[in-house]
């Protein structure tokens, strides 16, 4: 059962503070309506994962990791390696977390990523076959949110795809194509993940009747309603997601796409820089 | 979307899989108060799609803490039974599950007038009794009924419809096979009678235009189902009337 | 744990009329205490189900489905299908269902159900192997409660039977006996599921001293107990299950197997006709 | 019941597989009082089924929603050990586990006067030690003796026996090869001083004349059953008095 | 989550009681410190476990038994059977176990037990390869508390041992290393179960000042903290476990270490007598 | 320990397998107060061992039934982050993650003043990020940062480190081929202050002295890891201060 959730308490005082700032094109933190807060991507954080990044955008930390695992294609793509998508809110995160399973939105914002990653083909999986149609790489990409600040999706999506663009793929000492045996070494990692194009998302708040960027947590306590636009380095939406429980009229949709693909190139490059280094 | 092998053509001569043109929907029924217990109930077809809902409340919230002083919750659990797949569905709610649970929620909430019913709670059963594309938005557009039909006050119905690119084309109400082999699936709900889309999601590759033109269609298609919901509604009420 | 359910509050005035009109063999919704209310069976409602109904019984009202999968047979019966049931109580069906995995209600149902198709042999699972010992079909048989209004579990066997009955196997394709690859195209269904007999149960309750059949969910509310008897087509008693607080007599027993037996012919032949239709 | 292969002959010269004439039930062994912390406790054993029975109770409800204002709630919970069968035992509780919880509850509500505790519950807890046909009703055995020895007032015992059908014989108190491979098991228990079967199941097929029989065999078993129940508890009775 | 317990209630007048006795070498129940309450160890009690221990220390009653089946070796070990121990704190054995899943208390014994089994390598358990590498002899050692009255450690153990040290293996009819089908006939056991040497835990209570063995259920409410040590028959520490919210001196632990060594011979020689017989 | 395959010599000429000598840490990196929403943070590690501790409380309990009238509960959860091991781990908790979670609340509860906090609960959340050998003895010393760092009042830090036996020899801090390969793993965790050990245990073999060798060794080596806690708390209250 997905239940109304209790809203957190804004006092009226902010209330009007945030939308005061904003009526004149600015924010309670001086941004600008369409900038984010400071971004950092650490990449290769964590020796035993294949791949990993820890990012911070402004006072929200998420920490994502790929391991990389032999295992059985689905049978409806023989040839190709499997992704999989897992998010987890720590519960060190926020006061409001707490342990146990991911929740819905836990489970929502993993699925988001998924998709954004599936849908453009962001990862080459038709290079992770080793044996046809038996034995293929298995790419598990595994999302902490450490510290909640805010627009977890966008954080969590710069280190879904900074871990994945930094990973690079264990040796493959032996294949046995007759018993599927596969021995890896994992204590030397070669190859980098094959990847085809970087992607990221752009979450836009509703605010009264403003559209914000990057919300942080005080922003969010008071939207409507976000929208994630997922956009990929080449331009094209792969992928949306209406979240919250409002709505938007068509124009603020169409308004919102327009701002998401504006921002979208300076989150790519700062990506690009994060996975060369 | 996946499965490239045998892949099928879905778009000849300008038709569909299923011999629609791209802008048409699929035959849909639909029927307000299918069951007795429930408080409101429809099912509704989007041609093999069906979608069971059913509401109960405003009613006592157990646990109690759940309660909210200014309002009803809104508790909305959406399930496919194991037999409405073409593979049998585990009984176990999947992930998908639970993310359709709360983004139909989300689809719901700003119809409903919960702030005249506060400390209660409403809850909204979506069962699909067999899957063929477009399951969340028919759902949407029964619970919606079913809402209507449990007496609850609302804002506006709410009504729903998956669009998509199939072999490059935009198409309206696309079914399993569309979803499956096509480029993209983008399910729209909205409330259309005050133009408030609640709903919106893309699984897929879009470019800024095809988006505009997709999320036109969507919301054509969505006012033609907006007025069959009247018409059920109205349908329901002339033959309660009939029997009294 | 298993814990003495709620008492359904039932008023004093109620609980006399109903006793009441007992007393003059009747029922408060004017049937004789041996009849049962309307029955509706409708089959193939779920098209992508190999075999499904929908049954009325009164206002209470269940759907049951038939999925045929590929798998492998108990190693005890390595020549023989599968046959899995379950049940559900749909939170729709009833105020007083709370959404999650089946209670022991439901699990009960579900046991006697499938108890009643074991023993007489309902499903010829002798024809269900593919390739002996290693491949057979899968009866997925799944039956969710729909609307409550009393005598679930006779509703529950009517649309199982039913369903099974109507069920049609997919074609297979091919068949591998080496590495028990089978290949299946579901979009072609050709013969039906085999049946050997067709079986119904017939629920008594017993209200003060009175045994009625098919109660609806305000004599269930005042029963002592229910006592359900499985009966096959050909005459015997193929399964039994006492039910609720309360006992039974000896001389009850006897009773109310002889009426069991006295009303099951009529529930065979409406199952007949509407799977031969 | 399945498992047609090298099924063995069940009936030689007129004995059973364990020597038993049809109507003979196994040796029988009850000790009462077997635990230190538990308010009643038993041990019984029918051949090689062995089983423990442990009483808590009138008790404190946690969580106190539970609870009746008019009567204790009873809570029952049979559960085989994980070495208690010839394959091992997963300990998650099975389907069969739950629904045998139910029907051992639902024969023994009957004999406990539950409506002279109100706001109170009695637990009850049934672990197969071995299993060897049978378990149900030699638990609802155990479990009587344990609500008599924790002193919680009862209209009566409850005996409980499983008869069956093997090669067409109706015999008495089957064990699990004659479970596995006869035509049927049908478990019954009993009041035997009110005349009152609290339980009954039928695992199998049989004409009405022979359900007639069972249950007449079966009741006539469970009257010994009885004796040697009130015998176990005279005994504890006494060497407690002794000890004193 | 692991969660503070609640403290059981002990009288002033009980707790100085206790202390007052301590003080003057002596224990409430006569016992000096550094004895066991009478034990007994009875083998062989479940005919259907391959092994099987019923063991009292005091009034505490716990039952151990072991199932042999047939699975596959860990990969890390192909050519070794492989040993699962698992606990549970029954219901009935106090008024405060509640029916579920093992908790942390039930978890952490059978951790205490498994690593004092598996470091002195107490099972030899390199002969119990079937297939190399295929098929192996899985050990499945089951602990159920049934009557709690302290310690509930060392009575574990001491089943446990006893269990293992009786079991015999059912008779392996056929084995074809080619498909790894084994068939066994578990009417017929044959050899006892490898055991390569006997082991036991004693655990030490601190109350107050005082070290003493085998705390009973009053003295371990109002112990401060207690420690267990595992000994082999040859006389090694083959484990150790800190348990209890208080804390041991550097003197305290290694008094404790010196007490469980004197004490353990007499424990092993129980159960030596016990599985002789 | 297990995996005899290929086990690699552990000691050459006196130095481990990372060149250190038997009685030498790890480097040992110490942060305090990650965090932002966390009343206490800290990420320490020992090598590439790398664990975040972060701390509630003292605050309100939910649910309130397991709040204690004379003190703080104390809840503590040892997890393993998915791709903090060689093999990914599954996130469901793994029974050696109840127990961990267990002995290191109870080598935190002698330290923590809860008394002060009656009706309260105090919640330590410590995550692996990497696993290289002594996680629980560094999820130890990091927790007791995050406490000092939510200023939670305590009588003294406690730090932990696991010594080990490899080849015949007793080492300090091992890691996890020394983990894995060794005789034997023995965490020790204790409040160096005042001289008390909260927290021990044993995973493999040893004789009397090598026990009591390995305990001063430990106690050596928290001694040393205890001065760097105290450091690392300093320079977080200066910068701190600076910035003021």
């Amino acid at each position: 059962m997905s239940i109304t959730p209790e809203q957190p308490v804004v006092p009226k005082l902010k209330y009007n503070a945030i939308l005061n700032v904003l009526s004149k094109g600015q924010r309670i933190d001086k941004r600008s309506v369409y900038s984010y807060r400071p971004i950092t991507v650490k990449t290769n954080v964590i020796p035993n994962a294949e791949g990993s990044a820890l990012v911070s955008v402004g006072s929200t930390q998420v920490i994502a990791g790929v391991k990389l695992e032999i295992g059985q294609p689905y049978a409806d793509t023989p040839n190709e390696g499997v992704l999989i998508v897992n998010a987890e809110f720590l519960p060190a995160a926020s006061p409001t977390f707490e342990p146990g399973p991911p929740d819905e939105n836990a489970i929502e914002l993993a699925r988001v990523v998924d998709r954004s990653l599936r849908e453009p083909k962001v990862i080459a999986l038709d290079k992770l076959c080793i044996i046809p149609g038996k034995r293929v790489w298995i790419v598990w990409l595994d999302i902490y949110v450490m510290d909640h600040d805010g627009n977890l999706l966008d954080a969590s999506m710069l280190a879904a795809m900074a871990a994945l663009a930094s990973a690079r793929i264990p040796r493959i000492v032996s294949v046995d194509p007759n018993t599927g045996d596969v021995k890896v070494n994992r204590s030397v990692r070669e190859d980098r993940l094959p990847i085809n194009k970087l992607v990221c998302t752009v979450t836009i708040a509703k605010i009264g009747r403003y559209l914000i960027v990057d919300p942080n947590l005080e922003e969010e306590a008071i939207a409507n309603a976000k929208l994630a636009v997922s956009i990929s380095e080449d331009g094209l939406i792969v992928g949306m997601q209406k979240m919250g429980m409002g709505y938007f009229t068509e124009d603020e949709v169409k308004s919102a796409v327009g701002i998401a693909m504006n921002v979208a190139p300076k989150l790519i490059e700062t990506l690009r820089k994060a996975v060369q280094s | 979307m996946g499965l490239d092998k045998e892949r099928p053509q879905l778009i000849v001569n300008g038709r569909r899989i299923d011999g629609r043109a791209p802008d048409e929907l699929r035959p849909i029924e639909m029927e307000v108060g299918v069951l007795k217990n429930a408080d409101g109930s429809a099912i509704v077809s989007f041609g093999n799609t069906r979608v069971l809902a059913a509401v109960y409340g405003p009613r006592e919230v157990m646990p109690k803490h759940v309660a909210m002083v200014d309002r009803a919750v809104i508790r909305c659990r959406y399930r496919m039974l194991s037999f409405s797949t073409e593979e049998r569905k585990s009984p176990a709610p999947s992930r998908r599950e639970i993310e359709l649970s709360k983004v139909i929620r989300e689809a719901l909430e700003p119809a409903i007038m919960s702030e005249l019913f506060p400390r209660t709670a409403i809850d909204i059963f979506i069962e699909v009794l067999n899957a063929d594309g477009g399951t969340r938005t028919t759902g949407i557009t029964a619970a919606a009924l079913a809402l209507a039909d449990a007496g609850i006050p609302m804002r506006d119905l709410v009504a729903g419809v998956a669009v998509g690119k199939v072999d490059g084309v935009i198409v309206l109400d696309i079914n399993k096979v569309e979803d499956m082999y096509g480029e993209a699936d983008m399910p729209v709900a909205a409330m259309p009678g005050v133009g408030r889309i609640t709903l919106l999601q893309l699984n897929g590759v879009l470019s800024r235009d095809e988006f505009s033109q997709a999320l036109a269609l969507a919301l054509r298609g969505i006012r033609k189902i907006y007025e069959l919901q009247k018409e059920a509604l109205r349908r329901k009420y002339v033959s309660t009337t009939e029997e009294v």
